[in-house]
């Protein structure tokens, strides 16, 4: 058993707030984009930082905002 | 290495004697009784609000048979990413706005060509021009004006790939450097246009449309999404091809429109599109920017690694997202790379779309890198070659989650080239250099954005009579020789002559699913199942072979040069011709059948096999004019067993010559969104004076995952033309090159670059 | 494509302003003009005739003024077709006068010109060409108007 | 206004009536049906479209109809004996000098052009009489090399042929 | 695929007579003139020029042909295609270097059916046998109904596209006179990919006096730079009267690099085709005074 964590808009499941960010940030829907926006957060925003710069900006930021709102989930 | 009887054989081609006579059909010289020509309107901006359409004076014209526009389409999206449906953004006619010069608006048919074109003429079309954008820095500023709703930022699709700890391995590096690329967008240029002929059956509400297509299937699919029939009302048939490039995979305008415009005439539709729509309309290698960021050891052992991208998608996604990602993946073949970051985007702008061009993401991304770590090796002072054999991946090696390579000879294959190089150019002139670049390219891609339910590749094979075969696949024969690669396996699985072989390729209501020609995954995955369907037709034989010779059950039976007999008694055994009339008459006439599948399972994310190689080109710089000689090619590659000599050859060799156009002179510079040079007077391809010999040599490994152990021949050798050319002016005169073109004036400027740097670097050491 | 130029006319500053929006003295003076009026007061209709070689042009186009600011600045954009349906045409304008002692004005211009069609496919370098020629001609059309106005004017 | 247009292609006379704007690849393709000789840009550079025209390589495309007036065509249709293959058509197949095909009738004609006029050419001739084709898929020299044997075989079949002549 | 959707009259003529009471019919028509049409024809698939008349002279034999004698020198009948030009054993023998510039041109299709006259007719400002032509001082006769003029090679084109023939006209030969003891020609052009339009070309004649050492005579003439060939004349003046050496010749191509006026383009920058004109006037012009000297 450990923890994982849910993506708020989906099934997914990731063992790691980085990789459920990766995951978020990986999808084109409408849904995933508009939560982001409740958040604070502006999709594109996040993705810009992430490929602009080198290093992993733009998913710790989404991380850090998920760390606080993703369901644990123990698997 | 097992000896085949045709495979590695040098094998002519067998649609030869079609082709030299001029009897191949190509859908482009194909007719139908009562058929009309059908031509698109097209916008003239590159974004712009359709405020209305007035086809009333083109009605009139005499000859004139239907007109469309957006709303007489079904209205159904298509794409080939299906699996994200969002991704579905194709449409037949644009509706309410169009997003690129040469988005269609209207479509006519006529009794003529002539007629019809006159047609569009008379269609009023009054537009609202709006704000555009045409690069990918400005589409993701915040006020960019937005190319697709619900896109904000014209984010069209992003991809991640990460492995290792990054920041670890570059903190750990004793070199890092960062490099800027920009990559110039290059189009496939098919000799054959994008064409289609459809005919719309009333009475059974069918419809068999003709198309120059790398995948009937995927014309399949995205006809229905498009006109809202089911599938298999559908027929889509692929005759000759006049080349493909990855430029045919996605659904065009042409086909969806010919099929409208025959479901409302209740005739023939054909639209052949001119050489400038070609051009300006269809699908082109990606422009790009890129970012990299590298780390090695003073041994030049690379420790990380670092990409960021941004691609100009254009108006549409075709398979632009799946190019985004194998960029993200071919950059790091074929070396070590124990940690690795990429992130890429792809944006939407309002220019006509990039995508799968051969080579796949591979060509811009291997320039980069490859220049880059010539840099890297200089600075480090090693040897170019060198730096590339003590990163290169040995059998076995994974890259975590992503790909694993299981055949590999890409070690070999350096060594051969060290001592190659040295016997074949032993002393290089003034203003000469040698380029390098190691290469790697999957064999066919395990992808499911397209959502298939069905096996990716599948043949059906069915024995008459006399011995003759049948074999009936989805597959596509493009020009790189499928068809006679397919034969080849046929014959030596059943152990007869590729005479014995009909085939009937490229037909969607003859055989069960193939994806078609893209990602040279044709010989792996088609041919996996080709071997698959004979083997089991085989096994048949085989049977009753033991049967008939009552031989004792330990000895292996084997079916080669149209005999089956005792493996290790080879004159005890039965003609393959009597053994197929015995079995059919005693399966009470029933032809002997087989059906053979394949689909790529738990091999990674990429591809069950690659091919590999090393390419080293010696060129000459003339510093007065800046014109480039590539002198001298040599390439020394793993494709695995190979099937055809001659056709790996030529696939080979034509790779070369497009990557090289791709490093000297092929370019699409555009303002505002228009195409400055959509005719071959003004886009610059090689010709048979351009081109140098090419020397191939090979390193044959056994792919486990392939036919015979074969794997790709076909895309690899396209990537590392151009960074070869440019490895080979820097190491000739240290001009460095950020963007791939080398025409004349960037080279002059480079070298002037170069020799000013060299001289400041020059005072300062004193 | 962008097309720059730069010349002197000997003329006070206001004099030239008013000529330059004037469609009468424009429409003398863009070579190959045969009809040029105004709207209104910001929107311009012509129909301009050019030739290069066997090359026959015939584009009629509207100009919008976007940005004015008297005497200095012009700012205008203009659309516009073909005739016969050889390409579509579209172009952003700036023009900067700047009186460099009186009686001296130097006039800048840009013009950021796309073309679009049949026109654009072959005819590139050498509407780029032309489009010196034409921008030479204008010149010396404009600066002989002017001296002629101020003869009249005398 | 239609004119009439004598034309000899492939050996046969035909006696048309054609527009005058009409080219001559229209005349070869549409009127005769001659769906060999191929069409692969607008803009007379890519020679796909070369015939044969009174022992020239011309690109058809680029000829008015009528300006072959009275001259002999020959397509890539009229190159094979019956069924027996022309030897550059079997050193074609044979050197794999094609891939997709579509330029290879234009290629082939070229070739023949050159054969005729000169029997044994180097690499370089090979290269001057071909350049105006664009191949998008050999890279040019398995052409190149297919020419070559093409023009062996043409010399042994003719030596042969001599050979009989004497014997 | 693109086809001429505009209809036009179609007028063939068997002789120059014939020819030119065609063309005095037609003077105030919107006509063109076709020999080999290699270029006319795509501009008229493209609609850019949609003439109601055409005047074929392909079939005028009459101006087919290649002549020379030393006293004339060489006349170039105005119906001579390409190849012939290139494959003409008087050509080979006393104006080699117009067959060098003939291996350049286009294809050899396009060489089979189209005309040298063609070619300068249509003006194109990267025509080919515009510079050796201008180089070696060639005369090109322009006929009308009953009246024949003689212009300069070098004047021949005015413009873009545009030359010296007026409506009712039409250019019938091309003459060159004999070279002069001692003479030497080359002609180069630079495109990035073989056959393909200039960026840049040069043709450079040197004429040395008895003792093969003084320049007495120097004609640059430069294609591709300006809107139609250009003659550098400055950089000729500089040569004559002078020893040519490798510095001299730097100089000469140094100042007929600034007599240039190129337009830039998506293949090159003006800057670049100025600079590259020069370069090939200076490595041209070498070989050129090589040639003078071996004469």
């Amino acid at each position: 058993m450990a923890k994982h964590y849910r993506c708020p808009m989906c099934r997914k499941i990731c063992a790691e707030h980085l990789d459920l960010a990766r995951h978020y940030l990986g999808q084109t829907d409408k849904k995933h984009k508009e939560w982001l926006k409740t958040q604070g957060l502006s999709y594109a925003a996040l993705i810009k930082a992430q490929v602009t710069e080198f290093g992993n900006k733009g998913y710790q930021a989404l991380a850090d905002v998920l760390k606080k709102t993703a369901a644990e989930v123990e698997i | 290495m097992k000896e085949y009887s045709i495979i590695g054989k040098p094998t002519p081609n067998v649609d030869g004697p079609a082709k030299v006579t001029g009897e191949a059909a190509y859908t482009i010289d194909m007719t139908l009784p009562n058929m009309l020509y059908g031509k698109l309107l097209r916008s003239p901006y590159p974004h712009a609000n359709i405020l209305s359409i007035d086809t009333s004076k083109a009605e009139e014209l005499p000859g004139v048979k239907a007109i469309i526009t957006g709303k007489d389409t079904p209205g159904g999206k298509w794409g080939l990413w299906r699996r994200f449906r969002e991704l579905s953004d194709q449409q037949a006619l644009a509706t309410d706005k169009v997003r690129f010069i040469g988005d269609p608006v209207a479509a006519v048919a006529a009794t003529t060509e002539e007629i019809a074109e006159k047609a569009l003429d008379l269609i009023e079309v009054e537009y609202e021009p709006l704000p555009a954008v045409f690069d990918p820095i400005e589409a993701i500023k915040d006020d960019a004006p937005m190319v697709h709703e619900d896109f904000p930022s014209n984010i069209n699709a992003t991809r991640h790939i990460e492995w290792g700890d990054v920041d670890k391995g570059f903190a750990e590096a004793d070199y890092v450097r960062e490099d800027r690329f920009v990559l110039e967008a290059a189009h496939p240029c098919a000799m054959e246009v994008h064409n289609s002929l459809a005919s719309y059956d009333k009475g059974t509400g069918r419809l068999t449309v003709w198309t120059s297509t790398g995948s009937p299937y995927f014309v399949q699919q995205n006809l229905a999404e498009a006109l809202k029939l089911r599938e298999g009302d559908i027929r889509v048939i692929k005759p000759h091809v006049g080349g493909h490039y990855g430029g045919k995979n996605s659904t065009m305008p042409d086909a969806v429109n010919a099929a409208i415009l025959s479901m409302k005439t209740g005739r023939p539709v054909k639209i052949v599109y001119n050489r400038d729509e070609e051009f300006t309309t269809t699908e082109h290698r990606t422009a790009q920017n890129m970012a990299l960021k590298i780390g090695l050891k003073k041994d030049g052992t690379i420790v990380a690694f670092e990409v960021k991208t941004m691609t100009n998608g254009g108006a549409y996604t075709g398979l632009g997202a799946t190019t985004l990602y194998l960029t993200g993946t071919f950059i790091t073949m074929p070396y070590k790379i124990p940690n690795y970051r990429y992130d890429g985007v792809r944006t939407y702008t309002n220019i006509v779309w990039g995508t799968s061009i051969r080579g796949f993401g591979a060509v811009p991304a291997k320039y980069c890198s490859e220049t880059q770590l010539d840099r890297a090796a200089k600075d480090l002072g090693i040897d170019p070659l060198e730096i590339r054999r003590k990163n290169a991946v040995i059998p076995g090696y994974e890259a975590p989650g992503q790909y694993k390579f299981e055949s590999c000879g890409i070690q070999p294959c350096i060594e051969k080239m060290a001592v190659r190089v040295k016997e074949k150019w032993p002393k290089l002139e003034k203003d000469e250099g040698i380029g390098y670049c190691a290469f790697a390219y999957m064999s066919g891609g395990i992808f499911n954005w397209i959502d298939t339910p069905y096996a990716y590749s599948s043949a059906h094979v069915k024995v008459n009579w006399d011995g003759t075969v049948d074999l009936y696949s989805q597959a596509a024969d493009v020009g790189q020789g499928h068809n006679t690669v397919a034969a080849m396996i046929c014959a030596e699985e059943l152990g007869i002559g590729i005479e014995d072989i009909r085939l009937h390729m490229g037909d969607t209501a003859h055989a069960y699913t193939d994806l078609g020609a893209w990602g040279s995954r044709e010989t792996l995955m088609n041919g996996n199942a080709i071997k698959d369907a004979a083997a089991q037709v085989k096994q048949k034989l085989i049977d009753i072979a033991r049967l008939k010779l009552g031989e004792n059950i330990a000895y292996d039976l084997v079916a080669k040069n149209k005999r089956i007999f005792l493996e290790l008694r080879p004159e005890r055994g039965l003609s393959y011709y009597d053994l197929v009339k015995d079995a059919i008459r005693a399966n009470d006439g029933v032809p002997l059948t087989g059906t053979g599948h394949y689909t790529p399972h738990n091999k990674g994310m990429i591809s069950p096999a690659y091919g590999m190689g090393i390419m080293a080109m010696k060129a000459k710089v003339d510093r007065e004019t800046g014109h480039v000689t590539v002198q001298d090619v040599l390439v020394v590659h793993d494709s695995g067993q190979i099937i055809n000599p001659l056709g790996a050859r030529g696939q080979v060799e034509g790779s070369i010559h497009m990557g090289l156009g791709y490093g000297l002179c092929e370019e699409m510079p555009m303002d505002q969104g228009m195409l400055l040079n959509p005719e071959f007077v003004d886009y610059k391809i090689l010709r048979t004076r351009d081109m140098p010999e090419i020397e191939i040599l090979d390193v044959p490994t056994y792919e486990p995952n392939g036919p015979f152990g074969a794997k790709e021949a076909a895309e690899a050798t396209i990537a590392p033309a151009a960074p070869c050319v440019a490895n080979a002016v820097y190491q000739a005169t240290g001009a460095e090159f950020y963007s791939n073109v080398l025409k004349p004036e960037k080279v002059l400027k480079a070298i002037r670059e170069a020799e000013k740097k060299q001289k400041a670097s020059k005072a300062t050491g004193k | 494509m962008l097309i720059e130029g730069q010349f002197t006319l000997q003329a006070p500053i206001q004099k030239v302003w008013d000529s330059l929006l004037d469609p009468k003295t424009l429409g003398t003076c863009v070579p190959g003009t045969e009809k040029m009026e105004a709207i209104d007061k910001e929107t311009y209709e012509s129909i301009v005739a050019q030739r290069v070689g066997p090359f026959k042009v015939k584009l009629k186009f509207t100009t919008k003024l976007t940005e004015v600011r008297p005497p200095n600045y012009i700012k205008a954009v203009g659309r516009g077709a073909d005739v016969t349906k050889l390409g579509n045409f579209s172009s952003e304008i700036e023009v900067k006068l700047n009186e460099t002692s009186p009686n001296n004005v130097e006039v800048s211009y840009t013009a950021n010109v796309s073309l679009v069609g049949r026109l654009a496919t072959f005819g590139e370098r050498i509407m780029r060409a032309k489009a010196k020629d034409v921008g030479d001609q204008f010149t010396s059309n404009l600066q002989e108007k002017l001296k002629a106005s101020q003869t009249a004017g005398a | 206004m239609k004119q009439q247009l004598k034309i000899v292609v492939n050996g046969e006379p035909y006696d048309l009536f054609v527009e005058p704007k009409t080219l001559l690849v229209q005349v070869i393709r549409e009127m005769l049906g001659l769906k060999g000789t191929h069409q692969a840009c607008d803009s007379s550079s890519c020679a796909a479209c070369t015939v044969i025209l009174d022992g020239m390589a011309v690109k058809s495309c680029s000829v008015l109809a009528l300006q072959a007036n009275g001259k002999e065509v020959l397509t890539i249709e009229g190159l094979a004996d019956g069924t027996k293959l022309h030897p550059i058509q079997q050193a074609f197949i044979d050197n794999w000098a094609f891939q997709c095909g579509f330029c290879t009738s234009g290629q082939i004609m070229a070739a023949k052009a050159l054969l005729d006029e000169n029997p044994n050419p180097t690499r370089e001739e090979i290269q001057e009489q071909m350049d105006g084709h664009i191949c998008r898929c050999t890279g040019y020299n398995m052409i190149n090399e297919a020419i070559r044997d093409a023009a062996k075989r043409l010399q042994s079949e003719k030596s042969a042929q001599s050979g009989k002549g004497a014997a | 695929m693109k086809t001429i959707v505009t209809d036009f009259e179609y007028l063939p003529a068997k002789t120059v007579e014939e020819a030119l009471e065609l063309l005095a019919q037609h003077k105030d028509d919107d006509y063109k003139i076709i020999a080999g049409g290699q270029s006319l024809n795509t501009a008229m698939k493209h609609r850019l020029i949609t003439p109601e008349y055409i005047i074929d002279i392909k079939g005028l034999s009459d101006l087919d042909y290649i002549t020379f004698d030393e006293k004339s020198g060489l006349r170039i009948g105005a119906l001579t295609t390409h190849r012939s030009l290139e494959k003409s054993p008087i050509i080979r023998d006393k104006y080699p270097v117009l067959a060098e510039m003939e291996e350049n041109v286009a294809s050899v299709e396009t060489r089979n059916w189209g005309t040298v006259v063609g070619d300068l007719c249509n003006a194109d400002p990267a025509v080919d046998p515009g510079p050796p032509l201008i180089a070696l001082d060639a005369k090109v006769t322009i006929a009308g109904k009953g009246e024949e003029r003689v212009v300069d090679a070098e004047e021949f084109a005015v413009d873009f596209f545009e030359t010296l023939v007026q409506p009712g006209e039409m250019v019938t030969e091309i003459q060159i006179p004999a070279l002069p003891p001692h003479s030497g020609v080359c002609f180069t052009k630079y495109s990035q990919i073989h056959g393909d339009y200039a960026l840049a070309s040069a043709a450079v004649l040197i004429t040395l006096d008895e003792s093969k050492k003084k320049c007495v005579n120097a004609r640059i003439g430069l294609g591709g730079v300006g809107n139609a060939p250009v003659r550098a004349k400055k950089a000729e003046e500089l040569l004559k009267g002078k020893e040519i050496t490798e510095d001299l010749l730097a100089q000469a191509a140094g100042v007929a690099s600034e007599e240039t006026s190129p337009i830039s383009g998506i293949e090159a920058s003006a800057e670049y085709k100025k600079d590259l004109a020069g370069t090939l006037v200076k490595r041209v012009g070498k070989e050129a005074l090589a040639r003078a000297q071996k004469a």
